[in-house]
């Protein structure tokens, strides 16, 4: 009765040769990064490593540093803990980076910050924002503004506004839960009421239940987080419904892409995020410049982030010569940079102070609207707190 | 934060790699016992491990030590188990795969709610265990030739003939005088507290978990070693999960086509040696080398 | 050696009847059983002759009346504590487990203490107790020397003296037989019969459900006829054959009917 | 006002769910096998659907192909994966059938990019507003309306055609229909065309509701269903249907009013386990 098995030893001497593949090594400057490349988030992945990559040729185009080139030593930690650490682990010992980007989430990017804290190895997170990260310890440095911080930026886009009844829409992870709980702080203190929260899942892209729900509540503006494979069907579903209070997103909105899904719905978009795309800063201009030149795609956000950290990291190598642990680690945290999101600064907590640049979705592309810089609301927390 | 000892340093991406296989190893084996040995599919078993798991780390944070939370994390994730045992005798057979599924599903959706379980955040800063790096892994190892000494036991036991048994024909258990909803309920109870177990393992061993680790990829991902490894063959299991959990760190080299070939050569094992690589070195053994033919 | 029926009966099947929604397979069937009785029950098809068996086993719950073992009401009993009550049924479709040998199967009857309960199963590994068993099992049905072979490649008439021993190797008080000579020719159906009667002569009461009637007729001591659901003929298996009501309802009055009817059935009986 | 048009949304998401369903408990009903792999068919559709009308400019055009090569995909996963693995015991086609699936997301975000895609110009979005304020995309309202023709067709293809009845026959007793003189591989081929097309048009209805396909937007479908065929009970057409449309409701509802005890996952799980600890065989088979 038992099916007759073909001979079939190719099988295991295919499973034996994969183990022995390794990557040779040269005497190079590595800088580890780790990034989503497969699973639901590889759509940012691939952004993220497009940015890093450009920083790094920009600066073996310029002759490296101190003579070496750099080489981004890439592992895809598919934006789980559980493939993060052996990646952190291997790229602390066996390639002994000197320096560390994160280009993926904040699951994935706090398992691996405790074991570059514990190496000594200075990591620069590029977009993952939970504050569990730079509290890891002192080796730790963060380019984007935290979600809370994020989440203020935004209520105090919706009093900018004039807007006074706000409904909220989470995405259940934690990087909704972040913003969700920076606009909650800071809402009541701006006199915006939040009459409902509504919450959804990362896989979810039919709303209907929630936008009738909204319909119901008719509140004069929507704050909603999500990435632009949540966002574009929700916001174009919102609009389809017949809603037209304005919708205030965030970074993870900010990508071409999500004007391409969500089409006409999607003008009139509030994002609070850190890329200018009208900027006449000149490292923004040449940042989407270089971008499109090499990707001929539009730079979003994830990339410009992913971009800065890497640079940050390079400049940081420069100063030191190409030495790393304490000296990389004091070199970067003294530095100031003018960087594609802006001129940023590391506190004591090497958290970045800088201002929130707001854009609005203009026929199809994303316009510069307004700058929030409210050094009291935006303060980023410092190791005292 | 002094620097460990170069030397020591450098060893701590195998040591990491031999914990997570290890840990692996466990995970399997428990359901093993209900799969394998007993002949239940289950699509939830990371249920259970995040049971243990969470529950390692509540107590952990609350002061327990880490040998201390050991034993609890078995205790709930094995009464759960029975729970859900309970509830399944109710189901027909077929409905099994779906109805655990199901009780995976309600677990991840209850537990990201719950703030005093860290909602979305998970669990983070949990004490270390006190044992450093390379006791952990020893201890881990130490637990999974265990559970790999008490499956072999069981398999030889009369509960072993009797699962083995079930798991072809329960009608006919039935008609021989056995109480076959209790036995099914045993197997339940042993191997989710075993699955616990592997979870209070990973808790300590990556100090920061998350309801999104214990879900429906995970089950698939740990019924795949046990069906790839040859079900109910412990050391095919053994060799399977070991592979397949480090898997991903050897195919980094292949990067983009990871999944692509770990989808693949799940669908081949299955396609041309459904008993696995037990059956593929039982029909190798059996014509090959020793032409007088091994077990049939 | 006819048994005298004893006091008590040992199995005492009262008013049973069983309904599907409004079929009624088994309508108030009502005979005792007594000590090392070798009954037979025959009807033609569709009488409720396996219903009734599926009652006493347990597979189906009577809708009224009740089912007793050495005077134990059984009623609401699932199948494996009747079976720990003394009762043991050897099924139609022989159903032995492929993967492992013979003696296995029949040494896994035989292990009813240690199987009683998870932890004792768990507890006790040898089996060498049971293998004696099993031995001495097929031995008494006359297929000890394939015990270390595999069910699966041998003749239906084997398997069916597999199952008979490992109905036995539970050491039953009463074993109910569903048609063990379906699909046997002459003489395979005859050696098992006559393993059955001599099993029975050994001290073991059997009810034996079967459609050969020349073999019924040779070793059963007494005959239940059902038809219908209903019981229409209870005795000596041939003033039973001779009532007219059970060759109508049986044979339709064929040519099978008339040579009972002359009392000689062509095969020579073995009551000693 | 607001409970219709939860119901509404409800019967719109519950048109989907039955279109993905339907594939598959007519192969379920078949050969007991859980086809997992069925939502890659899903996807498959809506990524052909979107092609061929951002290429042809015409969306009936798009949906013909999609569900033409999602059938065709169907009939060719069964004969390579399915029918060498028929004999062997169910936990074997099911871990293959998962290897296919994984396999078939990594393969889409390998060949048509990991960002997705959209339609050039995403048609049917002209709005309806009914009374009341309801106010509908005409794909919405399209989506529940191709669902229900579509099933009542089938319905009544299964029980008054020669092909209907004999798919019947196969699905009670496979032996007893081939005595008959039917074909089973016949019969199992049509059953996997028509259940997997369905999946590869229900995959072009979401890329216009959502007006985005991605490679991993058949991994909810590929366990839902699965819960959807037990609650129909199996291999039934009608309680399929009836399954899906209810669960879609009771999604609606759950997500507003206990949006923040249960996420929409465990919410559907817990009414299909809920159902079975009262009905084992399921809400609308017969005993």
């Amino acid at each position: 009765m038992k099916s007759r098995i073909p001979h079939f030893s190719l099988l295991t001497v295919a499973a034996a040769a994969m183990t022995f593949a390794a990557s040779p090594a040269w005497a190079q400057l590595k800088l580890g990064f780790n990034v989503p490349l497969t699973g639901f988030a590889a759509a940012d992945g691939k952004s993220s490593l497009e940015g890093a990559k450009l920083a790094v040729e920009q600066a073996n185009a310029k002759g490296g540093v101190a003579g070496q080139k750099i080489e981004l030593v890439v592992y895809d930690d598919q934006a789980t803990p559980k493939e993060a650490v052996p990646s952190a682990t291997k790229m602390v010992e066996k390639d002994q980076v000197i320096a560390a980007v994160s280009g993926s989430y904040s699951g994935s990017t706090r398992a691996a910050a405790v074991i570059f804290q514990r190496a000594q190895v200075p990591y620069v997170v590029a977009y993952a924002i939970h504050p569990d990260i730079t509290l890891a310890g002192d080796y730790m440095f963060r380019v984007s503004a935290m979600g809370e911080v994020q989440g203020r930026g935004g209520a105090k886009l919706a009093q900018n506004l004039g807007k006074k009844k706000v409904v909220l829409v989470t995405l259940k992870n934690d990087f909704g839960q972040a913003l969700a709980a920076g606009f909650k702080e800071a809402a009541p203190k701006l006199g915006i009421n939040i009459i409902n929260e509504y919450e959804y899942g990362m896989p979810d892209r039919q709303f209907g239940p929630l936008v009738s729900k909204i319909k119901s509540d008719n509140p004069d503006v929507i704050y909603a987080s999500g990435y632009f494979f949540t966002a574009g069907p929700l916001v174009s579903q919102l609009r389809a419904a017949g809603v037209t209070a304005p919708i205030i997103g965030q970074e993870g909105y900010d990508s071409d892409k999500f004007i391409e899904i969500a089409g006409p719905a999607s003008e009139g978009t509030y994002i609070t995020t850190s890329l200018d795309r009208d900027s006449d800063a000149p490292a923004t201009k040449a940042f989407l410049a270089d971008y499109r030149k090499a990707t001929n795609s539009g730079a979003d956000m994830v990339a410009a982030a992913s971009f800065t950290a890497t640079a940050v990291a390079i400049e940081g190598l420069k100063k030191t010569g190409g030495k790393g642990g304490a000296a990389l680690r004091d070199a970067i945290a003294a530095g100031s940079y003018d960087m594609p999101i802006g001129k940023l600064e590391f506190n004591d907590l090497h958290e970045v102070k800088k201002d929130i640049q707001v854009q609005i979705v203009k026929d199809k592309t994303f316009r510069r609207h307004s700058v929030i810089s409210d050094p009291v609301l935006l303060a980023p927390p410092t190791k005292a707190k | 934060m002094p620097a460990a000892d170069p030397e020591v340093q450098t060893m701590n991406y195998e040591i990491s790699l031999l914990t997570t296989m290890a840990i692996a190893v466990m995970f399997a084996l428990s359901l093993n016992l209900i799969t394998g040995f007993c002949g239940q599919i289950s699509l939830g078993h990371a249920t259970f491990q995040g049971v243990g798991a969470y529950t390692a780390a509540m107590l952990g944070k609350a002061g327990l030590p880490f040998l201390a939370t050991l034993p609890m994390a078995m205790v709930l994730a094995g009464l759960l188990g029975v729970v859900v045992g309970l509830a399944s005798l109710r189901v027909r057979a077929d409905f099994l795969a779906i109805t655990t599924m199901g009780v995976g599903f309600l677990f991840v959706g209850i537990v990201r709610q719950q703030e005093f379980l860290g909602g979305e955040l998970g669990i983070s800063s949990i004490p270390d265990h006190g044992l450093g790096r390379v006791g952990f892994m020893a201890l881990a190892l130490v637990m999974c030739i265990g559970v790999a000494a008490l499956s072999m036991y069981i398999k030889r036991s009369w509960m072993g003939r009797v699962f083995n048994g079930i798991a072809e024909d329960e009608d006919t258990m039935r008609v021989l005088g056995i109480d076959v909803p209790r036995y099914k309920l045993a197997a339940f109870a042993m191997g989710t507290a075993l699955a616990g177990m592997s979870g209070a393992f990973y808790t300590y061993h990556l100090n920061f978990i998350g309801a999104e680790s214990f879900g429906f990829v995970e089950s698939i991902t740990v019924l795949s070693m046990v069906v790839f490894g040859g079900i109910g063959s412990v050391p095919g299991v053994i060799i399977a999960a070991a592979l397949l959990s480090v898997l991903p760190a050897w195919f980094q080299v292949i990067g983009d086509y990871k999944l692509l070939v770990y989808g693949g050569l799940l669908f081949l094992m299955m396609r041309f040696s459904p008993n696995g690589m037990a059956g593929l070195a039982q029909h190798v053994a059996s014509t090959k080398w020793f032409p007088t033919g091994g077990r049939s | 050696m006819n048994k005298q029926p004893s006091g008590a009966p040992l199995l005492s099947v009262d008013h049973v009847t069983v309904r599907f929604g409004g079929l009624t397979a088994v309508d108030g069937v009502t005979f005792d059983v007594h000590e090392g009785d070798l009954l037979g029950l025959i009807g033609p098809n569709g009488a409720g002759k396996t219903t009734l068996m599926r009652a006493i086993i347990g597979v189906v719950q009577p809708t009224e009346g009740s089912v007793s073992l050495g005077g134990e009401s059984l009623n609401g009993l699932p199948i494996h504590q009747r079976i720990q009550r003394g009762m043991s049924l050897s099924q139609q479709l022989v159903k032995p487990l492929r993967d492992i040998s013979m003696a296995d199967n029949v040494a896994l009857a035989a292990a009813s203490e240690k199987t009683i309960s998870p932890l004792r199963a768990l507890l006790n590994v040898s089996n060498a107790q049971e293998l004696a068993v099993a031995q001495y099992e097929l031995q008494r049905v006359g297929i000890a020397s394939m015990a270390s072979q595999r069910p699966g490649i041998q003749p239906l008439g084997v398997l069916k003296r597999l199952e008979l021993a490992r109905a036995l190797a539970l050491k039953p008080r009463l074993l109910l037989l569903d048609e063990p000579l379906a699909g046997l020719n002459s003489q395979e159906a005859h050696a098992l019969a006559t393993t059955i009667a001599e099993i029975n002569q050994q001290g073991l009461t059997i009810v034996l459900i079967e459609h050969n009637l020349g073999e019924v007729m040779r070793i059963c001591q007494r005959l239940v006829v059902l038809d219908n659901g209903k019981k229409i003929g209870d005795g000596e298996p041939r003033t039973v054959m001779a009532d007219p009501a059970v060759r109508a309802a049986y044979l339709g009055g064929d040519a099978l009917g008339a040579a009972a009817a002359q009392g000689q059935p062509s095969l020579e009986t073995h009551h000693a | 006002m607001l409970a219709i048009e939860l119901i509404a949304q409800g019967l719109i998401q519950g048109s989907i769910y039955a279109l993905v369903a339907l594939g598959l408990t007519l192969v379920y009903g078949l050969l007991r096998i859980l086809h997992v792999a069925h939502a890659a068919l899903f996807t498959l559709g809506g990524y052909v659907g979107v092609m061929v009308c951002n290429a042809s400019g015409n969306l009936a055009v798009g949906f013909f192909c999609a569900a033409l090569v999602s059938g065709v995909g169907g009939v060719v996963m069964f004969r390579l994966a399915y029918q060498p693995l028929l004999s062997q015991p169910p936990y074997v086609a099911l871990i293959a059938s998962i290897g296919l699936f994984i396999a078939s997301e990594e393969a889409f975000r390998i060949i048509f990019g990991a960002q997705g895609m959209s339609f050039t110009n995403p048609s049917l979005e002209q709005q309806f507003v009914l009374g009341g304020g309801l106010q509908f995309k005409l794909a919405e309202l399209l989506v529940m309306l191709s669902t229900a023709t579509i099933i009542g067709v089938l319905a009544w293809l299964q029980s008054r055609t020669r092909v209907g009845i004999a798919c019947q026959a196969t699905v009670s007793d496979p032996q007893m229909a081939q005595s008959f003189g039917i074909s089973l591989r016949q019969v199992r081929d049509i059953n996997f065309f028509v259940g997997s097309a369905l999946a590869g048009f229900a995959g072009v209805w979401v890329a216009l509701l959502n007006n985005l396909v991605e490679p991993t937007m058949g991994s909810v479908p590929s366990y839902k269903a699965l819960a959807i065929i037990v609650l129909g009970g199996l291999g039934s057409v009608p309680g399929t249907l009836a399954a899906a449309l209810l669960l879609g409701v009771i999604e609606a509802f759950g997500t507003i009013y206990l949006g923040d005890i249960l996420d929409r996952n465990a919410i559907a799980f817990a009414f299909l386990i809920a159902v079975l600890m009262v009905r084992p065989q399921g809400l609308f088979a017969r005993s």
